[in-house]
């Protein structure tokens, strides 16, 4: 049709300045969504060690979890469910019909409330990393 | 992203002179007042013919989108800077129009009521779909950019290609299709006032395109209805003059991979929206409708 | 528009268990992550205290449960996120296939793993 | 070339009727339209549609209620016809869906307007327009009507006989407004124009910025006659900034209009002393240009209207849409302050002459809508009469050109034994088309009709080539230009000198000036140019032809007014402050003469079905 000129990425993340909460909530939650997939493909795999045996599997638990880059990806996870689980249910609230107009606010809530779990519970997931 | 100011500075001065010429003539015997007009009027016209710096008074950088396919130099997108005088009132449109009359007359746009009823001039202004004619300058931070809708075809400057658009709104069969006429010469459906308030924010579109333009999902998806277009099919499903027989068949329109589904509640629609629609609430109800009515069958 | 013998064929049954399995997912993930991060700290997780929570039939159905559930969900999260990106024809038949393969792949070997720990198998 | 039986000029309220009403009867109808038919201007009309549905109402008072409102310069069988069949139409478009409004029983709801003797106006909250326009678009989509949108008609392809009695019209000629291409369009059938207002006239109109009677201006030259153009309506209440409407609503409830000195002129200069600002339309808009000129104004421009004392509550709950449009087309909060208005062009009650079956002079061309001149609305159109204008003429007009019968019009077309002609108008320069000096092709195109001089060309199709060759040639023309007058100065110069001259407020002095004014810029435009070189989308061509039309139509309305010496519904004159029966109950008509414009008038029809219809003083 038009020989028109394609303004390409401009038109989507990079425009990302000018997004609105829902957009944010919309991104945020795809993306957890993915990373808590790929976790659940991980944490079978990891779990699958008990197939060969007792001590392999509590040897690579107990392994895995002495690194501190796992405590630290653990908090990530912990950061990564909360919101989804809060956005999750945002969205299903949304899906009833309810509170639509406040669904910014809620957004803004779910990204503090989740912040503020991540932060309390860093003590406990960081506790003898050290 | 080029800026700078368009090349009609020579002929402008030409103009110039004609326009002093009947200005001066129109002017006499006329009433005061509109001697006060002309005089205001000869200085906005005298002010502008030079580069913007010789505004007198407050002006404002207006930064527009400019594309032609078959013009050289505008082949490759860029944006032109104009400088426009500010006034009390002014919208995004009267500035483009301002811009357009004084500096460049090949810069184009869709325009038609100034009113936010023909749907013309959606647009995407400082990063936001807005109405021009809708939207004070006085509410914007400078400069003020303009741009045409994203996601859609740039025909030319601000000027998108809606035949996508138009064809989603035409998909959803949007006519009323009732089951039986109303028995009597002259007489109605009846409608209750409840069940004209509930479709009566639906009925409102005027077919801007703001709100697809604004979804990413209709971006992603290009066989998406999209939120105007559902918004149109709930105004017939919602409508108790049809009957519930075409209601189920308009659900059932709306319950297809492409259809309600899509949505993934992301809400610009319904920020943008400048007549306030609630969209996403709609495709929310409809999906729920759509749910409901499987569930009957099953 | 062509005539629908089945009621669930659009999306609707998807995007309505997609909700149904979020819901779900709320209580037992919450369960879940308490239990093996509060209750019991991560670092001390070993074979016999996860065979021994696993022994208990109700936990095992619920970890069961909670497996298909969320593979179901993420899942079939990936796939609406890929169609909502405007994946068609063949390209998504494939795509379907891979993500069906891989989910019951997945729900099986945890499945597998529940039972083995669980002394069954 | 593309081949139809019926082309509808215009996707307005008119437009759409009349091609769903051709496609009825069975003819293969196109509409072509320069906007996507939901963008017309109909979409803004806010009030409602007349139509006597209820018991206690009939059609015999809405047609009484017209013939009074039109100050009796309406033609009975026009106007009867409109009220007889609006029910039915009205109607119908509640069967098409229309959201009107609702009473508690279900039934579509009726409200009071100006001038009306029954609550008769159906109206779907303040958006009736808007929902009748999609309404019946809809309709279009539905039955699969093709629609060209985004495509210019600039001329009409009409045989080039002497007289223009015997041409006929065969099609159009239309631009392609994205590709630039300009093509034939045949008509097997017949033309319909409707193609909406005049508001671009003046620089201050609720009218859309497309309302610029391109096809008033194209029947004009072809050689259809203007009829009782100097009828042109005034609202009192417009934003300075946009000429969007502030409705009567406000005043309705007690809102007030203040002069920059802060006294209530309405009174404090007795305007009108007993209903203030109430008064109608005409002598607000008078009252408030008068506080203007004499210095009054606020910025020598506007008057303020006030409603901030009848509190918030009240305002929210019946004026909340005004808030609104103070808002965001003015910037001002109405509960803060005060909201700037002066009068604006509304409507225009002349146009192309037509019969109660919308046909022109010329056969095989129709016009229907506020293009057209049926006359229904006289010297001053009623509230609410517009919308059932579009819907009961639109309907007629496709019908008739799709072949069905409708019976003998009782309205004459043209010359007959009974017109008048007249001689004797004094005006400071020749009007009509700047003679092209050599054989030059004109930019202008005021050759239209009848140039070389050879042979009538009466063959259908190559009057539609002949056509395309000639606007090609115009178009060329335009654009090869490389430098020269830009058109949007032209235009704003025509549109201050009709706002200053021929407003509300009209002199003998002033109108001539308006002559002298237009005359000039007809010539400037010999030398309009086209700056951009684009055949893509480019609307400073478009705009250029139009502003020809503009030209065209102002000078036709200026005329009219000029010899008009008596004050008649909108029309009022310094000199001549009253309603003279004797002398002017009669159509004051203008024909293009190929060039040289000709004043005649025509006599009104008073005698309707079954009564005369008595000139009575109009007052309410
Ligand atoms: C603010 C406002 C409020 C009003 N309120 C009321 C009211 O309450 N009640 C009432 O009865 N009336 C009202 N009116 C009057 C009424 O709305 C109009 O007279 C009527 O809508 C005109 O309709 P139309 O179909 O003739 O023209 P339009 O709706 O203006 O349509 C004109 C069509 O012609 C097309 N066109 C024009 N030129 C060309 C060309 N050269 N080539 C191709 N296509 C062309 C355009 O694209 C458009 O589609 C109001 C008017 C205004 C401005
Ligand atoms: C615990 C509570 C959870 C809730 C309330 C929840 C809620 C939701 C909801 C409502 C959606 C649909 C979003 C939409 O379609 O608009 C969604 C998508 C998704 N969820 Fe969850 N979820 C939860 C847990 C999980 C888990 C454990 C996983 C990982 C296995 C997961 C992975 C996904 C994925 C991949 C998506 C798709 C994201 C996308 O659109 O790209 N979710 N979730
Ligand atoms: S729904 Fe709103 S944003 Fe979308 S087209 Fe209609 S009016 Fe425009
Ligand atoms: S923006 Fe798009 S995702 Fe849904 S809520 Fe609106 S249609
Ligand atoms: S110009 Fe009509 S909506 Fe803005």
């Amino acid at each position: 049709m038009s020989q028109s000129y394609n303004r390409g990425l401009v038109e989507d993340f990079g425009r990302w300045r000018e997004f609105t909460a829902g957009m944010w909530a919309w991104i945020f939650h795809k993306f957890t969504g993915w990373v808590l997939v790929g976790y659940l493909f991980t944490h079978i795999a990891v779990l699958s060690t008990a197939t060969t045996g007792a001590n392999a599997y509590t040897d690579t638990i107990q392994g895995l979890e002495s690194l501190l880059v796992v405590r630290i990806m653990e908090v990530g996870l912990l950061a990564v469910a909360v919101f989804h689980i809060l956005n999750g249910v945002r969205l299903l609230f949304v899906d009833l019909g309810l509170g639509l107009e406040s669904q910014d606010k809620s957004f803004y809530a779910s990204l503090v409330v989740t912040g503020v779990i991540v932060l309390a519970s860093i003590p406990t997931f960081l506790e003898g990393a050290f | 992203m080029s800026t700078q100011v368009p090349e009609e500075k020579e002929q402008s001065e030409t103009e110039q002179e004609v326009n002093a010429e009947t200005e001066a003539e129109i002017s006499e015997g006329a009433s005061y007042g509109d001697q006060r007009r002309d005089q205001r009027d000869a200085q906005r016209r005298q002010s502008v013919s030079g580069a913007p710096a010789d505004i007198e008074g407050e002006s404002f950088r207006l930064k527009v989108f400019r594309y032609d396919p078959e013009v050289e130099g505008k082949m490759e997108p860029r944006f032109d800077d104009f400088a426009v005088p500010k006034q009390k009132g002014m919208t995004v449109l009267d500035a483009l129009i301002y811009a357009r009359d004084r500096y460049d007359t090949t810069l184009t746009f869709r325009h038609s009521c100034r009113q936010a009823v023909c749907g013309s001039d959606a647009l995407f202004i400082n990063g936001r779909q807005r109405l021009g004619c809708q939207t004070q300058i006085s509410d914007l931070e400078e400069p003020v950019r303009v741009e045409p809708l994203p996601h859609q075809d740039v025909v030319k400057d601000l000027v998108v290609d809606m035949e996508h658009f138009y064809d989603q709104m035409h998909a959803v069969e949007p006519f009323f299709q009732p089951e039986e006429d109303p028995d009597g010469d002259l007489e109605e459906y009846r409608q209750t006032r409840e069940n004209r308030e509930k479709i009566k924010m639906s009925t409102r579109c005027i077919w801007c395109g703001a709100c697809m333009s604004s979804c990413n999902i209709a971006a992603g998806d290009n066989q998406y209805l999209g939120p105007a277009a559902i918004n149109k099919a709930y105004r017939f499903a919602m409508d108790e003059r049809e009957g519930e027989n075409m209601k189920e068949h308009r659900l059932n329109v709306m319950d297809q991979e492409h259809g309600v589904w899509r949505c993934q509640t992301q809400f610009s629609c319904t920020n943008v929206c400048p007549k306030d629609i609630p969209l996403t609430e709609h495709i929310q109800e409809l999906k729920r409708e759509a749910v409901k009515q499987n569930l009957k069958f099953w | 528009m062509a005539e629908r013998y089945s009621s669930f064929q659009s999306g609707s049954a998807s995007w309505l268990f997609q909700r149904v399995t979020a819901a779900f997912l709320v209580v037992v993930l919450a369960f879940h992550f308490f239990l093996l991060h509060f209750m019991n700290h991560a670092s001390e997780v070993t074979f016999a205290g996860t065979s021994a929570r696993m022994s208990e039939w109700g936990y095992l159905v619920t970890m069961v449960l909670f497996l298909w559930t969320g593979t179901f969900h993420g899942v079939n999260g990936v796939y609406a996120a890929l169609l909502n990106q405007g994946l068609t024809g063949t390209k998504k038949t494939a795509v379907k296939g891979i993500l069906v393969v891989a989910g019951l792949a997945l729900a099986a070997q945890g499945t597998y793993l529940a039972l083995v720990m669980n002394g069954m198998v | 070339m593309h081949e139809h039986d019926v082309l509808v000029i215009g996707g307005g309220g008119a437009g759409l009727r009349a091609a769903i009403a051709a496609h009825e009867e069975g003819a293969d109808v196109a509409i072509v339209t320069k906007l996507h038919p939901v963008r017309s201007h109909t979409g803004a009309a806010e009030g409602g549609i007349n139509a006597a549905i209820r018991e206690g109402d009939d059609w015999e008072l809405h047609a009484y209620d017209t013939m009074k409102g039109s100050d009796y310069l309406g033609d009975a069988p026009a106007i009867e016809t409109l009220a007889q069949d609006s029910p039915e139409e009205t109607v119908q478009l509640e069967h098409w869906g229309m959201p009107f409004s609702r009473e508690d029983d279900g039934r579509v709801s009726q409200r009071p307007f100006g001038g009306l003797s029954f609550p008769r106006t159906t109206y779907a909250g303040a958006e009736t327009g808007h929902h009748l326009l999609h309404v019946m678009y809809e309709q279009v989509v539905k039955r699969g009507i093709q629609v060209y949108d985004e495509w210019y008609v600039s001329n009409l392809a009409v045989t080039d006989h002497d007289d223009a009695e015997d041409r006929e019209c065969h099609g159009v000629v239309a631009y392609d407004i994205k590709t630039g291409a300009v093509e034939g369009f045949k008509a097997r059938n017949g033309v319909i124009l409707a193609t909406g207002g005049t508001g671009q006239v003046y620089d201050h109109t609720t009218n859309a910025v497309a309302n610029t009677g391109d096809g008033a201006a194209m029947a004009y030259r072809a050689g259809v006659p203007l009829e009782d153009m100097e009828f042109v309506q005034f609202h009192p209440t417009t934003l300075p900034s946009t000429g969007v409407l502030i409705s009567e609503g406000v005043r309705g409830e007690g809102g007030i209009l203040y002069n920059s000195e802060g006294e209530r002129f309405m009174f404090e200069y007795g305007y009108a002393n007993n209903a203030g600002e109430l008064a109608s339309r005409d002598v607000v808009s008078r009252a408030e240009l008068t506080e203007v000129n004499a210095g009054r104004g606020v910025e020598d421009e506007y008057v303020y209207l006030d409603m901030r004392h009848l509190g918030e509550e009240r305002i929210t709950d019946r004026l909340e849409n005004i808030l609104h449009l103070a808002r965001d087309f003015e910037g001002v909060d109405a509960l803060e302050e005060p909201m700037p208005v002066k009068p604006g062009q509304h409507y225009e009650m002349g146009g192309i002459e037509t019969d109660e079956n919308g046909e022109t002079l010329i056969d095989g061309l129709y016009a229907a809508g506020e293009c057209a001149c049926v006359s229904v609305h006289g010297s001053n159109r009623l509230g609410g009469n517009a919308l059932p204008e579009l819907i009961v003429f639109g309907a007629r007009a496709g019908r008739h050109a799709a072949g069905a019968d409708l019976g003998e019009a009782e309205i004459t077309k043209g010359k007959t034994a009974e017109i008048e002609e007249e001689d004797g108008l004094d005006t400071p320069v020749e009007p009509g088309a700047v003679p092209s000096g050599d054989d030059e092709a004109v930019a202008d195109g005021s050759d239209d009709v009848a140039a070389d001089g050879g042979a009538a060309v009466v063959d259908p199709d190559e009057t539609v080539r002949r056509a395309v060759e000639r606007e090609r040639t115009r178009i060329e023309e335009l654009m090869q230009k490389d430098e020269g007058i830009k058109h949007s100065d032209l235009r704003a110069d025509l549109q201050q000198s009709m706002t200053e001259n021929v407003n509300v407020f009209r002199n003998e002095d002033g109108l001539k000036q308006a002559l002298e004014d237009i005359r000039e810029v007809r010539e400037a435009y010999q030398d309009v140019y086209v700056n951009d070189p684009s055949r893509t989308f480019n609307t400073d061509l478009i705009h250029t032809i139009e502003t020809r039309n503009l030209i065209d139509l102002a000078e036709a309305i200026t005329l009219g007014a000029l010899a008009r010496d008596e004050f008649r519904g909108a029309h009022w004159r310094q000199e001549h402050q009253e309603r003279k029966d004797d002398e002017w109950l009669k159509h004051t008509m203008l024909s293009w003469n190929d060039g040289t414009p000709e004043l005649w008038y025509k006599p009104v029809i008073l005698e309707g079905e079954d009564k005369t219809y008595e000139p009575k003083e109009r007052s309410y």
